[in-house]
C-alpha cells in the first residue's frame, strides 16, 4: 500500500546514492518537484534513465547527482541545446557523465518489457541506424517462424520511478490523464517508486472504467506537491511554462548563473514553492 | 501577385504542398510540424497528425514547443501511451509519411543528428536520434525539410542516426526494408528527389530567384540537378497568410506564462 | 475511412469464403448479429481465430462455417461444454474440424503482436505446459541478455476483424468502453474489419483523453445493430442475458434443435431481431 | 454450535480461509471466485481480486457466471485491456496467489483441462488451459480448488495443461521457474498440502465428519497423510450465512434476463 509522505521523507526513504532512477513524464507530468529535492538531499552516483532527458536531468547532472544518463533523445525540447549534459559530457563538469543511447521506440520498448517483467523487448527497430554499432545493448534477434531479423534491448529495470499525476485517492491509488507516456510502465517497471500528485481526494469519482489508474499496492509513496510538475504542465491544472524552458537557455549556458538559479530556487526552496504555478489557469 | 516571402517560409509551404488530404503523418520534433499543420489548415483539412508523444489525430491551433504540449493532447481524438504509438501506430506500417529533419544529411539522404565528431569524442553533441530511426523505416515514405548550408549537406556524416538511402541504389531492399524511404528533401533553396536509379538527391525544382550556383554553393557534394528543373511557384497569399496567423497565434501562446 | 454500411454489405464485402476470421470480445461486447450474418451468407471454409470461442463460433461451427478453430478457451463459460463445436471436433459434424490451442496469455500476446506489426510474440509462458509439446507454433526463444528461455508464438495476422463496440461517431471514429479484451488489437491486426455498434453518434462528446478509440482510417466497415451483442452485453447499454447463456446448453445439445433455433433465430431473421435486446435496462 | 453444511459450502469456507487480506489474486474460471469473493466479504475486505478479463480490484456484489461478466467491469478499480492483465499484471509477478481447478489433478499437483484420453483423438475434449499455464508458474503460490473424486485425482494426468510440482521434488527450480507452485489443495473432503520434500499432495486436514477411508477411496493413488492430520473448523455461522448470501444474489441476478 501507499504511504501518503512528505516529499523530503519519500525521497529519503526512497532514493539510495547509486540507484538506478526514471524521472519519466513526456513533456507531461514532468516531476520538477521531486527532482529538486533529490538535488537538496545531494544524491550521488545516481544512473538517471529518461527518453527525453529536458531541464529536469540537466539541472539534476549539473548539480553532479548522476554518474550515468541512458537517454533517446538529449535536449531543450524546441529551444536547443542542454547546456549542463554538454558540459558534464564534453568537459566532465562538474563530474564525468557516462551515456547509453537509445533510439525513443527501443527505451519506449525497453519500459513496457519492465513493466511486462520480460527480461528484453522485440522490436522492428534500428535498421541501418549506427547506434547499433555503438552501443552494445542493442543486439539483433531473429524471428523463429519467418526469420525476420529484429531488434532486441534489455528490459528497463529500475531501483526507483519518480513520476507526477493527476490525483490520487485516500486509498493511494493515483489517476493519469492527457499525456500519459511511459510513467506507468515506469512505477510497474520499478522496485520503489515516488508519486507526486497535484491533490488527494477523497474518491476520485466518475471516471471511465479504463481510466489509467496505477493501485495503491504498485506504487510506494505518494506525495501531495500542486505545482509540482511546473514549468512542465498537468493536464487539466496548469499549462506548460514554455517562456520558462526558453528562458532555461541563458540561465543554463553558464556555470555560475547555473549554480545561482540553483541555490535560489531549489536549495533555499522547498516543495511548496510550487504552489504558485498551480494557480495559473490550465 | 504574391506577397514577399522568406526562404523559410518558402521551404515550409513547399514542404506543405508535399502532403496529401488522405495522409497519415508522423510529425517529428521541430520544423515539420509547421509544414504539417500548414497543410492541414489549407489543402489537406482531413490529414492525419500523430504525435510520438501519443496524441492522434491532433489538429493544434498553434505550434506546439515541444513534442508533448498540452495543445496536441487537448484537440487530438485520443491519446495513447508512448509504448502504443511506437508499437501500434509507427511499427506496425500504418503510417503513410514520416516528417524528419537533422543537422546533417548526406547524398543518399541520409541523417544525423546524434554527434559532429566522433560518437565517442564529439566536438558537438546533438540531441540524438528520438523517435528518428524507426520512422526512417517505418513509414510509408519520408519527407526532408531542412535549411541548406554547407555545413548540413555534407559529403560524409559524422554519424548515421537514421537510414535513407544507405549507400544508394537498392540498399535499403537489400537490407529488408521494404519502405520508400526519403522521397523528397525541401530546403529553403530548392526540392530534391532521389534519382529513381541511384537513389542519389537530385535538385528538381528551385525556388524563385534561387540559382543553380546558390544550390551548389550550399552543398557539400557535387550537386546533381534533374534534366529538368522546374522553378517552385511562390506561396499563394493564403498560404503565407494562414501559416503567418499560426505563428502569430503561437508566439502569442508561448509567450504568455511568467 | 470507415464506410457506414448495412450489415449484409459490410459481410458481403469483407468476408470471403476460406479467411481467417476472428469475431472478438471478451465475454463483453461479441458481435453476435455480424456471425449470425456471416451464417445467413453461408460463408465456408473460414479459419475462426477467438480467445474464448463462446456461443458465437458453437453457432458458425454447427452450422459448417468453419475449417479451423485457434483458441485458448473452448466452452459455455460457468455452464459447460460448447456440444457443436464437440460435435465437429470429436465427430466431424457436419464437416471435419481442425484445431490450434494456446493459452491465453499466448493469444493476448499474438494479438497485440499482430496489431505492432511484429511476425512473433515473445512471453514467459508455456513452462512445464504439455501444449508446447502437441502445436508446432509454440516456439522457444533465448534472451540475448539473460539467456532466459522465453516462450514464442507467432502473431495473429487476420483477413478480418470483426468486433462490436458502444459508439461510432460520423466519421466512422470507433469507442469502447469497459471489459475492451484484444479488440482493438485485433482490429489493427486485420486487414480489412467490420465494427458493429450499439449507436452512431454525431459526436463522441465529452470523455477522457485517453478513451479506448479506433480511428476511422483504421476500421473498414461501420453498422449500426442496436443489441447486436445479445446474449452478450453492452457495458452502458444492457446487460449479459446469463439466462439464455444457460438456456443455450440443452438447445445445443442436439443437431435438430440446434438447426431448428438458427433457422428460426438466424436464418429467417435479420440484424433488426437484435434490437429488442438493447430495449433492457443496462 | 453450527448450522449444518454442504461439502461443497466447506471447501469454499477451507480455500476462502486460506487468503490473507493483503494477498493480490488472480481469479481463474469457476469455483475459485466463490472462495476469493467469501474471503473479501469476510475477514479479508481489502483482497485485491484481478479476473483475467481485465478488472482490477474488483468487487463484485454477485458471482460472475463468465469470467468477464459486466458486474466485474463496474465494481472495479479499473479495466485494462487482456493483452495488458497478462503481461503488466500476471506475467510481471505482481500476483501473490493464483487460485486453479481443473478436471484432473495428480499426486504433484499437476493439472489437467485439456482432454480426457489422447490429445489428437479425445474421449471427452475439455475447455483447455485459459488462463492456466501462466497462472501455475507466473503467481507467487497456487490454490487449488477441486471435487474429490477417484475420476478427478489420478494416477497420471492424460494432459499437463498446467504445472504444479512437476515430477516433484525441486522439479520447479531445476525448470527455472522461482515461484512456489500449488501450496494447498481444498476438496470437499480435506485439505491437502504438498510435502516439503517430495512435493507430493499430503492430507494436512480433514473436513469435519471424512474419515481417512474416504479421501484414501476418493483418490487415485496411495494418498498419504501428514503425521499430524488436523480436523478442519468446520464454517463459522457468518461464513455460511455470507456464502449463502452470495450465491442467493447470484442465482437472482443470473435468472432475471429473458
Amino acid at each position: 500500500m501507499a504511504d501518503v509522505l512528505e516529499l523530503d521523507e519519500a525521497v529519503e526513504a526512497n532514493v539510495r546514492d547509486g540507484d538506478v532512477v526514471a524521472m519519466e513524464g513526456f513533456t507531461h507530468l514532468i516531476p520538477f518537484a521531486a527532482a529538486h529535492e533529490v538535488i537538496r538531499q545531494k544524491k550521488k552516483r545516481l544512473t538517471l534513465v529518461r527518453m527525453t532527458p529536458d531541464l529536469i536531468y540537466d539541472q539534476l547532472i549539473g548539480m553532479g547527482a548522476a554518474d550515468k544518463l541512458v537517454f533517446s533523445w538529449v535536449g531543450n525540447p524546441g529551444v536547443g541545446s542542454l547546456h549542463r549534459f554538454r558540459d558534464a559530457y564534453e568537459n566532465g563538469w562538474p563530474g564525468p557523465l557516462a551515456i547509453e543511447e537509445h533510439s525513443h521506440a527501443a527505451m519506449a520498448n525497453a519500459y513496457d518489457a519492465g513493466a511486462a517483467g520480460l527480461p528484453f523487448a522485440v522490436f522492428r527497430g534500428y535498421r541501418g541506424a549506427e547506434l547499433a554499432k555503438v552501443n552494445p545493448n542493442i543486439k539483433q534477434i531473429i524471428c523463429p517462424f519467418t526469420r525476420e531479423k529484429l531488434a532486441a534491448v534489455p528490459a528497463i529495470k529500475l531501483d526507483v520511478a519518480i513520476v507526477h499525476a493527476q490525483k490520487a485517492d485516500r486509498e493511494g491509488n493515483v489517476m493519469f490523464e492527457g499525456i500519459v507516456g511511459v510513467q506507468k510502465e515506469a512505477v510497474l517497471a520499478a522496485k520503489r517508486s515516488i508519486v507526486t500528485v497535484e491533490e488527494v481526494v477523497d474518491e476520485f469519482g466518475a471516471r471511465s472504467p479504463n481510466a489509467i489508474i496505477l493501485p495503491s499496492w504498485t506504487v510506494g509513496a505518494i506525495v501531495q506537491v500542486r505545482g509540482g510538475a511546473h514549468p512542465s504542465y498537468a493536464h487539466g491544472y496548469y499549462k506548460r511554462d514554455n517562456a520558462f524552458y526558453k528562458a532555461w537557455d541563458p540561465i543554463s549556458r553558464d556555470r555560475d548563473s547555473f549554480r545561482a538559479w540553483i541555490d535560489e530556487h531549489v536549495m533555499r526552496k522547498g516543495p511548496g514553492a510550487f504552489a504558485v504555478h498551480a494557480q495559473r489557469a490550465a | 501577385m504574391t506577397a514577399s516571402y522568406s526562404p523559410t517560409e518558402m521551404m515550409t509551404v513547399a514542404a506543405a504542398r508535399a502532403l496529401k488530404n488522405d495522409d497519415v503523418c508522423f510529425v517529428g520534433i521541430g520544423a515539420p510540424s509547421a509544414a504539417c499543420n500548414l497543410a492541414r489548415l489549407t489543402h489537406a483539412p482531413d490529414i492525419v497528425l500523430i504525435y510520438e508523444s501519443g496524441t492522434i489525430e491532433t489538429k493544434p491551433n498553434v505550434l506546439p514547443l515541444s513534442i508533448g504540449d498540452g495543445e496536441l493532447c487537448e484537440t487530438a481524438l485520443c491519446t495513447v501511451s508512448v509504448p502504443e504509438i511506437f508499437r501500434f501506430w509507427l511499427q506496425s506500417g500504418r503510417i503513410t509519411t514520416g516528417f524528419l529533419g537533422g543537422a546533417q544529411i548526406d547524398r543518399f539522404a541520409n541523417l544525423n543528428t546524434t554527434v559532429v565528431g566522433p560518437y565517442k569524442k564529439p566536438k558537438v553533441r546533438l540531441p540524438g536520434g528520438g523517435g528518428a530511426p524507426e520512422i526512417a523505416t517505418s513509414c510509408g515514405r519520408i519527407f526532408i525539410a531542412m535549411i541548406h548550408s554547407k555545413r548540413a549537406f555534407v559529403k560524409k556524416l559524422d554519424f548515421v542516426t537514421s537510414l535513407g538511402h544507405g549507400k544508394g541504389k537498392n540498399d535499403r531492399a537489400r537490407r529488408g526494408i521494404d519502405t520508400e524511404g526519403p522521397t523528397k528533401v525541401i530546403t529553403d533553396l530548392c526540392v530534391m528527389e532521389p534519382d529513381p536509379k541511384t537513389k542519389e538527391l537530385t535538385v528538381v525544382s528551385l525556388h524563385p530567384g534561387v540559382s543553380r550556383e546558390q544550390v551548389t554553393e550550399a552543398t557539400g557534394w557535387p550537386v546533381r540537378f534533374s534534366n529538368k528543373v522546374a522553378e517552385t511557384p511562390p506561396p499563394t497569399e493564403k498560404e503565407l497568410r494562414v501559416l503567418r496567423e499560426l505563428y502569430a497565434r503561437t508566439a502569442a501562446a508561448h509567450g504568455e506564462a511568467a
